[in-house]
């Protein structure tokens, strides 16, 4: 790059204060995974035991158990020596959000995993086999951990350096949460289970991002400017349109119609991915303190 | 080297790096010390520390200027009239070191009836011929009684790196002197008279610096004077590639002595040199017109035909000089060993006469000419070593395309270099101006040893002579310059040995069974040392040039080193420094003495000027100088010594007589033969300048030669309107002269990736450029293109009322390497100072203009 | 190793039991507790800086002829220790990939370098001085009707010498100048 | 011992010297040949390739008053070029410290924050957490790197690279405390010496609490791209889970809620 010498270079020279995140396309469809397996495992285990269908609880679990299954490979291949993914588990940092949010996962993982074969093996095997049990403690497990799997990538971005994260950080956890619960429940709508139950949830779900997104536009801080400014605003605002409003409006006027439903899923689901890219696009964008 | 050399009696440094720590003011001007010499400049920094003010004059604002107390921007050019007006100021207020000048100085001397000042004759001397082009120094000389036979000429051939005697001031006997400095024709009042127009006022006209500023500066630096305080001047290349750089040394040179900072700590001159072993390269020269220990070398014609003529000719009667006899008796039985005896002149004619300019620019373009033209001999092969002149000499085009004349060609480097390519890929080559399959030079290169690969010293700017040693055999096939050339001459005495023709008897007779060692049969570099240090009769080495005879019984091959094998202790390898100037480090010429002329730092009567700027001292119980160096005078002279009747050599000098290479034994104000352009500095503009010469109606050095021609064409001067911006180069810190030891090191590379022009703002807008942008810059030898660097630290000046813009080329780019860029010595002319014959690379004129051929290039 | 001990080395493990936050020793390699500076016991050479004439002290550690490291020589008076970015990158100087370490040739009117061996091109050379030297020496030269002593070569010239050491320069002007009677020597040193 | 680098810009002559020295110690690739135009600043910043990084700042004031005075120079306020190395702040509460997963960057026995060179699988996200944006990834390696501190000289007890080079002492090392002694010192000596913008940098005040890397120049934290209130992001930890936690009780009592209110279940798919 080449400098136009001017009276007042602020600050030096243009030259920026801080270094950009390098992650690139992994991370953020890691976050939206990630998000929607913990969700769907919360779901799969409050249904269970609140009248929920056999059926609905045994789609959502092997969503947490794909989820948790696909999170691994998105993560390692983002990692400049992926051959050293182990590492992550030499040390647990507290402090660390990356370091709870692995073991985080690793527990999600086999707690889901074990879920749904659990599940598997049980009906297989007529209900003979005494796996009931395991699925039980893992199906709370992996509950328990899907809160934090769905919520601890928004404090890992707040706990940063980078200005429009940092200021945010009380934000995103709420953010990544709603948009995790509405993907996990418009996942299952895609599969057939379209219940009232899971419409209200998608309801709670996309007033949540309305709120959030309202929050968003109408707040003054100079920190916002990358999630509002250039093609980064329009992605971040098209987020909001397509997993607050837009679901919201279908779920309350339309819940009847299946074709409503269907849309309001894809919208929520594809609002709840572009939520994560909007959001790290923005650190990247990100200039100054 | 004259500059020192004729006003002190030695061409290298007064002092040591170490010492500008105890300086009350320093004044650096003429170079970048801080960018150029940032190890060196540490002592810059702590002296600035303790309270000295540190002063920088350069017509750019550099990392020595932010680094300065006070920094004036200077035209490149007019240094003389900027230090020829400190000289007035402290003539005009009287503010010179009385007590000093009179006994350690010629201001005293009375100068003949016939000598005439520029201010008569309008910028000539007395004794200019225009025929020749050149003075005879006849009516510069001294008045005496009786004077010797005079023999003025100042051959042509002879170039300045000479011992700097003057013949008539080396026999000139009893000159007339007043103390009190009254005498109209004395030295003092020849001297006020000469620099009474080079006022502050003429500083603003002809530099560029206004009155105040410079009076400030004036002002800071003469109050570093006395026996309390004292002022040191650092200087480089900035000064010496002028037409004029001598007589700016010379300048600096009277200012110290009239503040008496010359031979005292914190003060003197530190000439700052470029290259590790500069220094040595002068003292045992690769130059065409001296020998070992600035001995001339003898040029053809009847002064040189014998031995006898020679010393005749050369030698003096009082100093350290009248041993020239022994000295050249011993340099002559280091070569011809057993040979060399008294009927033969101990083989002094076996040594060639110089008889022309055989300098670099001399036989240079020679070679650019069709070989053999005009009946001179035509070079048919030129060995390179260590050097790069496709990019690091004036008028690179010119040297590159005189290459392509030669039969044959012997590149020595570590790397190749644009030299060792220049019919592959040189600019001449890529423009088709030369087509390599219609180079008939046939092209040896070899690979160089590094200096972590061989034993051998360097000697350093100042004066300093340090061993390295070998850590690790050099890489392949590549070999120390010693081991090429005792390989080489091996194989020529072979081959002599079979040819008993005159021509031959000196390479027969010359002593070359080195011992070699090592893997690749390396001689043995020690030995070389001891032999360059001397041996006495029975083989034993000598500790010292006093012991030098002039009968043949001892051998030396450079006087002014004998000394670094003191007791067969190397001392050059020496490494248990102690005190202030770290004695026990190396080995200091001559004597190991650190600051030379020291004696200058005692009263006349032996005791130290003051406490605090004490050095050496008289020592009565001891009969003995003693003190912090070692004396640069004889050990056991008292102060109150007067020389015998008939005395001759270091006898003949007083005890009160500091510069012991000199006749007179006082520092040279006034130089009264030695000099091709005068005893006295006078400014001339630069041989390409924008303005005229306002201080005489003579425009630039009468006797400096511009070696005008086609290849090496001149801009009007002054004030050639297609060229108005003044053009000076220089060095960066990131990089190293030519750039073969920094532009293929990639940390250094990418610090300086490219080449750039310091151009002002202004200059930025009158021309259209942005910052970064690609500008073409242009004189009459050819045009090149850098990026411009816009910036504030270069400043437009007036000039005459008149705004004047100065651009500033860092000249270390070339075509090879990691980071290339034109070549910025194309635009440089080839231009010889009278004295040293060195070109004018510091200020010349250019034109300017954003190169869209460049921004079009890019947008394709 | 068994798994148990590896399992014992396991960071985690040694946090629970010195209850450390993962960024002290509990979390270090076996590298890194191992960590020595690169030059620890090599041989060192006392050298001095080859670009300018400020003349600093320099150390050169080196392992079975190979060079480890440079830096500067803190007993130097001049130096004491310290070095600019160009002595700085002594170390790159000696060891960069760019060395020249074959002698190359380029026969007239060749469009490219071919390699040679060193004796072949040291005879060469020496061919060529030696003939060159032969077709234009002078003896002597008429002085004003006297022939004088002249003892020259002006065919061969020479350039180079500020940056190599005294004694190279001393063989030089002694066989050049003392042997074969070259009178065009020449080198940066014009000051 | 506690150790710290005080890098004073009044002695700094902007040679570079830092720069090679830890590149040649370090053997740290070239960083890029590119020109910037930016004064004599090649290297732009600190970086995975630039571990040292000397800044130069023209302050490009109207000259004519300044030389009319001969007013320019290292003292002067009418003209300054003002040079300052700038390098990994090693702080005391470091952001790329406690946000390392792997435990690769780990606190030495000197105080210094060393990157494990064999441990680091260049995950990323220390370089969002330093707040002096020191910290990245080379990708033609793939892991993190920033100044060592000398961590390997520091153990036999020499000196880091960098200050052994430094030819004007500008780069001094030693025991933290004496440091911070000798910088206090300093600052008034140049005030007095009427240099009265002189400042030290050492973040003490803010969550940092203090670095390894002290420096003295004049003018503004800015002026040298430097944060004026740098913040180790661990302080936003605490706000950032506290709301995780309540994102996670309504997502428990909003599902919770809908099952419950929405049974006797009767699925659309029956």
């Amino acid at each position: 790059m080449l400098v136009e010498m001017t009276d007042d270079l602020q600050p030096y020279y243009g030259f920026p204060l801080l270094k950009r995140a390098v992650w690139t396309w992994e991370i953020p469809s890691y976050f939206f995974v990630g998000g929607t397996a913990g969700a769907a495992a919360l779901i799969a285990a409050v249904a269970r035991r609140s009248g929920g269908s056999d059926a609905l609880v045994r789609d959502a679990r092997w969503i947490a158990a794909a989820g948790a299954a696909l999170s691994p490979p998105l993560l390692i291949s983002d990692l400049g020596r992926p051959e050293r993914f182990l590492n992550m588990l030499r040390v647990f940092k507290i402090q660390s959000p990356m370091s709870v949010g692995v073991w985080t996962l690793v527990a999600f993982s086999s707690a889901a995993g074990a879920a749904a074969f659990a599940d598997l093996a049980h009906r297989t095997s007529g209900g003979k086999l005494p796996v009931r049990i395991v699925a039980d403690a893992s199906e709370v497990l992996s509950a328990a951990t899907g809160l934090v799997l769905s919520t601890y990538t928004g404090v890992l971005l707040g706990a940063t350096a980078i200005p429009v994260w940092s200021r945010n950080a009380r934000v995103m956890p709420l953010h990544f949460g709603a948009s995790s619960v509405g993907a996990a429940v418009s996942t299952l709508e895609l599969l057939g289970h379209r219940t009232r139950a899971l419409n209200r949830i998608g309801i709670g779900a996309s007033l949540a991002e309305t709120a959030l997104a309202l929050y968003l536009e109408t707040r003054e801080d100079e920190a916002l400017t990358p999630l509002r400014d250039g093609t980064n605003g329009q992605l971040a605002r098209a987020a909001s349109v397509l997993s607050g409003p837009l679901p919201l409006a279908l779920r309350i006027l339309a819940s009847r119609s299946p074709t409503a439903r269907r849309i309001a899923a894809l919208s929520t689901i594809s609002g709840s991915l572009l939520t994560r890219v909007a959001w790290i696009q923005a650190g990247k964008a990100d200039k100054q303190p | 080297m004259p500059g020192l050399g004729t006003t002190f009696g030695r061409g290298g440094a007064t002092t040591a790096q170490q010492d500008l720590q105890h300086a009350d003011a320093i004044l650096i001007m003429g170079s970048s010390m801080a960018e150029n010499h940032p190890v060196g400049f540490r002592w810059v920094i702590k002296a600035r520390e303790k309270g000295a003010t540190v002063i920088h004059v350069d017509p750019r604002f550099t990392r020595t200027s932010a680094m300065a107390d006070m920094w004036a921007p200077i035209r490149a050019g007019s240094d003389i009239v900027f230090l020829g007006a400190m000289v007035n100021h402290v003539l005009a207020n009287g503010l010179d070191f009385r007590e000093y000048i009179v006994p350690y100085t010629n201001a005293a001397t009375i100068i003949t009836r016939d000598f005439r000042d520029t201010e008569e004759l309008d910028g000539l001397f007395s004794g200019w011929d225009p025929a020749t082009r050149s003075y005879s120094a006849e009516s510069w000389a001294y008045e005496a009684e009786e004077h010797a036979d005079l023999d003025t000429a100042q051959e042509d051939v002879r170039g300045g790196h000479g011992k700097d005697q003057g013949d008539d001031t080396s026999k000139i006997e009893h000159p007339h002197r007043d103390p009190t400095l009254q005498h109209p024709r004395c030295v003092f009042q020849i001297l006020k008279r000469h620099y009474t127009r080079y006022t502050p006022e003429m500083v603003e006209q002809v530099c560029g610096v206004p009155r105040d500023a410079f009076l400030r500066i004036a002002d800071a630096f003469c109050r570093a004077s006395g026996p309390e305080r004292t002022g040191a001047i650092c200087y480089a290349v900035g000064w010496t590639q002028h037409s004029t750089g001598v007589q700016i040394i010379r300048t600096a040179a009277i200012l110290q002595l009239l503040l008496g900072n010359v031979g005292r700590p914190g003060g003197g001159i530190l000439a700052l040199r470029g290259h590790a072993s500069i220094q040595g390269s002068t003292d045992i020269p690769t130059l065409y017109d001296i020998l070992p220990g600035y001995i001339p070398m003898p040029a053809f014609g009847a002064e040189s035909s014998s031995l006898p003529d020679y010393l005749r000719k050369h030698s003096s009667n009082a100093g350290w000089w009248s041993h020239l006899d022994a000295f050249l008796v011993s340099l002559l039985k280091a070569w011809y060993g057993d040979k060399a005896t008294a009927d033969n002149d101990y083989g002094f004619g076996w040594l060639p006469r110089i008889s022309g300019d055989h300098s670099h620019f001399g036989y240079w373009l020679q070679m650019a000419d069709s070989q053999g033209a005009g009946g001179q001999t035509p070079i048919e092969g030129l060995f390179v070593m260590g050097q790069n002149p496709a990019v690091g000499a004036p008028n690179a085009r010119l040297e590159r395309r005189a290459m392509a004349n030669l039969k044959w060609l012997v590149v020595r480097e570590l790397v190749e270099t644009e030299t060792a390519t220049f019919w592959l890929d040189s600019p001449e080559v890529q423009r088709g101006e030369l087509r390599t399959e219609e180079i008939g030079t046939e092209v040896f290169f070899f690979a160089a040893a590094a200096h972590a690969e061989k034993d051998g010293c360097f000697t350093n700017t100042q004066r300093l002579l340090q061993w390295h040693e070998k850590a690790v055999d050099a890489p392949g096939d590549a070999r120390s310059e010693a081991w090429f050339v005792y390989h080489l001459g091996r194989r020529l005495k072979a081959r002599a040995a079979l040819d008993g023709r005159p021509r031959n008897d000196g390479l027969r007779a010359l002593t070359w069974d080195y011992a070699t060692g090592g893997r690749h049969a390396e001689p043995e570099i020690d030995a070389v040392l001891r032999e360059i240090n001397g041996h006495a009769a029975d083989g034993a080495v000598i500790d010292g040039f006093r012991l030098l005879q002039n009968d043949g019984s001892t051998s030396c091959g450079c006087w002014i080193y004998s000394g670094v094998y003191e007791a067969g202790r190397n001392r050059a390898r020496e490494r248990n420094a102690t005190g202030a100037y770290g004695h026990g480090w190396g080995y200091s010429w001559p004597a190991d003495r650190r600051i030379l002329y020291n004696r200058a730092s005692a009263r006349p009567d032996g005791t130290p000027w003051s406490e605090r700027k004490k050095l050496i001292w008289w020592d009565e119980s001891k009969r003995s100088w003693v003190g912090n160096d070692n004396p640069d005078f004889s050990r056991d002279k008292a102060p109150d010594y007067v020389p015998p009747e008939g005395a001759s050599g270091d006898a003949a000098l007083r005890g009160d007589a500091p510069f012991v290479m000199h006749p007179d034994g006082v520092g040279w104000i006034w130089v009264a033969s030695g000099l091709k352009d005068g005893p006295l500095p006078a400014h001339y503009e630069p041989l390409e300048s924008p303005v005229r010469n306002p201080v005489y109606s003579r425009q630039d050095n009468p006797a400096a030669d511009p070696k005008k021609r086609p290849d090496n064409a001149y801009a009007d001067s002054p004030g050639d309107p297609r060229y108005p911006h003044v053009l000076t180069t220089y060095r960066l810190t990131e990089h190293h002269t030519a750039g073969g030891m920094s532009r293929t090191l990639s940390h250094l590379a990418e610090l300086q990736p490219e080449l750039f022009a310091e151009i002002s703002p202004e200059l930025a807008s009158e021309i259209g450029a942005r910052n970064g942008e690609m500008i073409t810059i242009a004189t009459p030898r050819g045009e090149i293109q850098a990026r411009a660097l816009v910036t504030p630290r270069m400043r437009p000046m007036t000039i005459n009322g008149r705004t004047l813009h100065q651009v500033g080329l860092p000249y270390h780019f070339g075509g090879r390497g990691l980071v290339k860029g034109d070549v910025v010595n194309d635009l440089v002319a080839i231009s010889q100072e009278p004295n040293v014959r060195i070109m004018e690379a510091k200020a010349l004129v250019c034109s300017v203009h954003v190169s869209t051929s460049y921004v079009a290039r890019k947008h394709v | 190793m068994t798994l148990l001990s590896r399992l014992a080395r396991w960071p985690v493990i040694e946090q629970l039991r010195t209850g450390g936050d993962g960024t002290g020793v509990e979390a270090m390699s076996d590298a890194t507790h191992r960590l020595k500076p690169r030059n620890a016991g090599t041989e060192v050479s006392r050298s001095v800086c080859p670009f300018c004439a400020v003349g600093c002290g320099q150390l050169i550690f080196h392992r079975h002829g190979r060079v480890v490291s440079v830096e500067g020589d803190p007993a130097s008076p001049i130096s004491e220790g310290h070095l600019c970015p160009k002595g700085a990158a002594t170390q790159e100087l000696l060891t960069h990939d760019a060395r020249a370490t074959r002698v190359k040739y380029r026969a007239p009117y060749s469009s490219a370098w071919t390699e040679l061996d060193l004796e072949t091109a040291m005879e060469m050379v020496a061919a060529r001085v030696w003939d060159s030297r032969e077709r234009y020496f002078e003896e002597t030269r008429d002085h004003d009707g006297r022939s004088l002593p002249l003892m020259q070569c002006a065919s061969i010239a020479h350039l180079g010498g500020a940056t190599l050491d005294n004694e190279e320069n001393y063989l030089i002007k002694k066989l050049f100048t003392g042997g074969l009677g070259i009178v065009a020597i020449s080198n940066q040193a014009r000051i | 011992m506690i150790t710290a680098f005080l890098t004073d810009s009044t002695l700094c002559i902007g040679c570079k010297a830092c720069e090679v020295a830890c590149k040649e110690w370090n053997a740290v690739p070239a960083d890029g040949f590119t020109f910037t135009g930016a004064s004599y600043d090649n290297t732009a910043g600190l970086g995975h390739s630039t571990w040292r990084h000397v800044k130069f700042i023209e302050r490009a004031i109207d000259l004519s008053g300044a030389v009319a005075s001969a007013d320019a120079g290292y003292a002067s306020n009418a003209f300054r070029w003002d040079f300052s190395s700038d390098v990994c702040k090693h702080c005391e509460n470091a952001g790329c410290l406690e946000a390392c997963p792997t435990g690769s960057i780990v606190r030495t026995e000197f105080g210094g924050v060393f990157i494990q060179p064999d441990i680091c699988n260049g995950c990323g996200y220390c370089i969002v957490a330093c707040p002096f944006g020191v910290v990245d990834r080379r990708p033609e390696d793939g892991r993190a790197f920033k100044c060592t501190f000398c961590y390997d000289r520091q153990k036999v007890g020499l000196q880091p690279a960098c200050a052994t080079a430094c030819p004007t002492q500008s780069i001094q090392f030693g025991e933290i405390g004496a440091l911070r002694e000798k910088a206090a010192h300093r600052v008034d000596e140049l005030r007095a010496r009427g240099i009265d913008d002189a400042v030290i940098y050492d973040p003490r005040d803010t969550s940092v609490g203090g670095t390894h890397a002290l420096f003295i120049f004049r003018g503004k934290p800015e002026d040298y791209n430097l944060p004026s209130a740098p913040e180790v992001p661990t302080v936003h930890l605490k706000p950032a889970w506290q709301s995780a936690a309540a994102a996670a009780g309504m997502m428990l009592a909003g599902i919770a809620f809908a099952f419950l209110s929405t049974r006797p279940e009767r699925s659309a798919s029956e």
